[in-house]
């Protein structure tokens, strides 16, 4: 099996496992939507909470595993490891414009403005931005090998940062009294909402599991394709 | 009924969530299909 | 081997430090950067509603920060004239050796750009700075560490993409919010005279910062300069 | 000349820039107080080969290794245009690690450069620059000088001295390889030349009392053979 052969057999297991999770959400959003109870307090405004949590967790996930990957290709120089950490930065920034939407249409009617820098719509924020010159970095770099040992340097300062920068803006939040009267969580959800909040987060995994999967073959189809291009090898 | 009339962020809320998604995948899907081809 | 380390390190911040004192265009664009975005930054709100005292923390990282970020690029930019970097790579300089030059190289740049920008944030801001001077110039010192380190490390990458006076921005802000809030959080209580004990969980976290980042940076250098 | 022992081995070799191998499967030796010319057009992998010996490339495939010191001139100067003559050898004095015994000065006396040696050398003339560049790559004694189109842009006057410096080191033992298209004024200097076509060393061989003409003659057979 030829390296372009096994890519597209990657694409095609990552379109279905994409499929599932796509359907999955469509379950989602029928159980969040009719099945689940509207919190009394916050009205139907609080159900974006089971989409835009799931999301955002899915994000967050994507930035880490190329922050790991990163540190793999580092040590390892497997430019495996570089094609993988690229595409989950791809997916991670995709799924991250979801969470920066939805996040401020939560934000808005339960907490009365459309940002508050509440300390994870902030840090989420700024980890989106670092990925986002992630991206941009790689973009500018034509050499691959250079491309790859740059952005692998980049993935794993970033990796090290989130967490200062979630204390960072932690510790900004909670010393301005928070303005606004509800706080996001409200008390521990019953029962029925867990489960829905519980299957979209498994759904989003999912979700993110299949687009990764599908953009590391598209790298891989890309990256075949410019080899072919460049001629003939070495004896 | 007691509850804020607020659905309306809701809706556009699960909307654009969902578009986000499905433009990607497909856009993922079709970038892929290009290379099937040959 | 930590002899020769020395030497070269010095020797290589002594070059810097040369040629900027000799072509001075990053120094005084740094400069000029600096006291425009004070001046912009004292003229541009309502005096009677904003207060001296809310908007002089802010504006002075502004200003240090954005003055520094201009001064970064130029310590990888000597290298790449004339390919100098070559040169450097021939000798048996170290990789270790060649960050701490340039960032005791830019350190000092930047401590000069401060130290200048400082009495014109006094001159324009006027708060009660003088006995609080040891501990504030301690911060700002705490901060410079921080960023620079990483902006170096970064900055050594910036330099070899087409547009790396863009470039550089765009990757260095986020690394900026820790130090930087740290700092200006550190600043306001500093200029409110609050206790020192009300400025250690910020200090913590600054030098931590510094200690992670400066070690990170330096180890992930080498991965750098390899062609 | 010592048969056994090359100053730099060299062992199936590649190297190649994103997709694509610039320098393919190539295996020479370069032995003490011997010059080696390496001919070819451009892009044929000559700069590249020569930068992979320095150790500036990494050799995605294949060895090299070097008993002793290597010292290279390039088409950049590797210095700094701010910094005078002296001020550049001094920077490298120390990078070297070497005791500044003045060594500098007589370098830039023997290459010619004394009446300019305390000049900027953003004002130096390309012949001068070309020299100034020779000196610092003498600085550390190396035992293998890799020369890439030393003699290019230089007037009649500098070429003599680059000429006589070539001598000088082969007298002395250094092992030379010597990338150019001046032929007529090299060939006399040279016991071997290498043939370099698209990435691959299509001849290594004795020069065999081929003038300039005979080597571009026997080059044009070698390309036509490889096609």
């Amino acid at each position: 099996m030829t390296r372009r052969e096994r890519a597209l057999q990657t694409a095609r297991r990552g379109g279905l496992v994409t499929v599932i999770a796509l359907v999955g959400l469509a379950v989602v959003y029928v159980r969040a939507i009719a099945f689940t109870p509207i919190e009394r307090t916050q009205g139907p405004a609080q159900k974006i909470f089971y989409v835009h949590a799931p999301i955002a967790w899915a994000t967050m996930l994507a930035f880490a595993v190329t922050g790991l990957l990163s540190l793999l290709y580092l040590t390892m120089r497997d430019r495996k490891f570089d094609l993988m950490a690229a595409a989950s930065a791809e997916v991670g920034t995709a799924l991250g414009i979801a969470m920066l939407t939805t996040g401020p249409l939560w934000a808005k009617p339960i907490w009365g403005t459309f940002w508050t820098w509440d300390a994870r719509l902030t840090s989420t924020l700024f980890t989106f931005l670092l990925f986002v010159g992630y991206l941009v970095l790689r973009g500018a770099l034509s050499d691959f090998e250079v491309r790859a040992r740059f952005s692998a340097v980049l993935g794993v300062m970033a990796l090290v940062l989130v967490p200062f920068i979630h204390v960072t803006v932690y510790w900004f939040r909670t010393l301005h009294p928070d303005p606004v009267v509800m706080k996001p969580e409200g008390p521990s959800l019953p029962a029925v909402m867990l489960t829905t909040l519980l299957t979209s987060l498994i759904v989003c995994t999912v979700l993110y599991i299949g687009l990764v999967m599908q953009r590391y073959a598209l790298a891989v189809l890309e990256d075949v394709r410019e080899e072919e291009e460049a001629g003939d090898g070495i004896s | 009924m007691g509850y804020p009339e607020n659905s309306g962020y809701m809706v556009a809320a699960y909307t654009i969530a969902a578009v986000v998604v499905l433009v990607y995948s497909v856009t993922l899907y079709f970038r892929v299909r290009r290379y099937r081809d040959r | 081997m930590a002899g020769n380390l020395l030497t070269a390190t010095a020797a290589i911040a002594r070059k810097d430090l040369k040629v900027e004192w000799r072509t001075k265009t990053a120094f005084m664009s740094s400069l000029v950067f600096a006291v425009l975005v004070l001046a912009v930054l004292y003229f541009a709100r309502d005096k009677t509603s904003v207060g001296d005292f809310d908007i002089a923390p802010g504006a002075l990282w502004v200003t240090f920060t954005f003055a520094g970020m201009l001064g970064l690029n130029r310590a990888f930019l000597l290298e790449r004239e004339n390919r100098a970097l070559d040169g450097l790579r021939l000798t048996p300089v170290t990789p270790t050796a060649l960050f701490l030059g340039k960032v005791i190289g830019n350190l000092i740049f930047l401590g000069v750009v401060e130290l200048v920008s400082l009495p014109l944030f006094i001159l324009f801001y006027d708060v009660p700075i003088w006995r609080q001077l040891p501990i504030l110039l301690a911060v700002v010192a705490l901060a410079t560490v921080g960023y620079v380190a990483v902006g170096t490390l970064l900055s050594a990458m910036v330099v070899r993409t087409r547009f790396s006076e863009v470039m550089l921005p765009v990757l260095l802000l986020p690394f900026l919010v820790p130090p930087i809030v740290s700092a200006v959080q550190l600043t306001w209580r500093i200029l409110a005279l609050r206790p020192l004990s009300e400025l250690t969980g910020w200090l913590s976290l600054l030098a931590a910062f510094d200690v992670i980042f400066f070690t990170l940076s330096l180890l992930l250098f080498e991965a750098i300069l390899i062609e | 000349m010592a048969a056994s022992e090359a100053a730099v081995r060299v062992h199936d070799v590649s190297r190649r820039f994103g997709h694509r191998w610039v320098v393919r499967n190539v295996s020479m030796e370069v032995f003490p107080g011997e010059a080696v010319l390496l001919v070819g057009g451009n892009g044929a992998g000559k700069t590249t080969l020569l930068r992979v010996l320095a150790g500036l490339l990494r050799a995605n495939r294949g060895t090299v290794d070097h008993r002793g010191m290597v010292g290279m001139v390039a088409h950049h100067t590797m210095m700094y245009d701010a910094l005078t003559a002296r001020e550049n050898l001094t920077f490298y004095t120390r990078l070297h690690g070497l005791p500044r015994d003045g060594r500098g000065d007589r370098l830039i006396e023997r290459l010619g450069l004394a009446h300019a040696a305390d000049q900027r050398i953003a004002t130096f003339s390309r012949g001068m620059l070309q020299r100034l560049a020779i000196a610092r790559s003498l600085l550390h004694d190396p035992d293998v000088l890799l020369f890439d189109e030393p003699l290019t842009g230089l007037d009649d006057a500098a070429s003599r001295i680059v000429l006589d410096v070539i001598r000088e080191l082969k007298a002395r033992g250094a092992a030379l390889l010597i990338a150019t298209h001046q032929l007529v004024e090299l060939v006399g200097e040279t016991a071997r030349v290498g043939y370099m076509v698209s990435g691959r060393l299509a001849a290594l061989e004795p020069i065999g009392g081929r003038d300039a003409g005979g080597v571009v003659s026997r080059y044009k057979e070698l390309v036509t053979d490889g096609r």
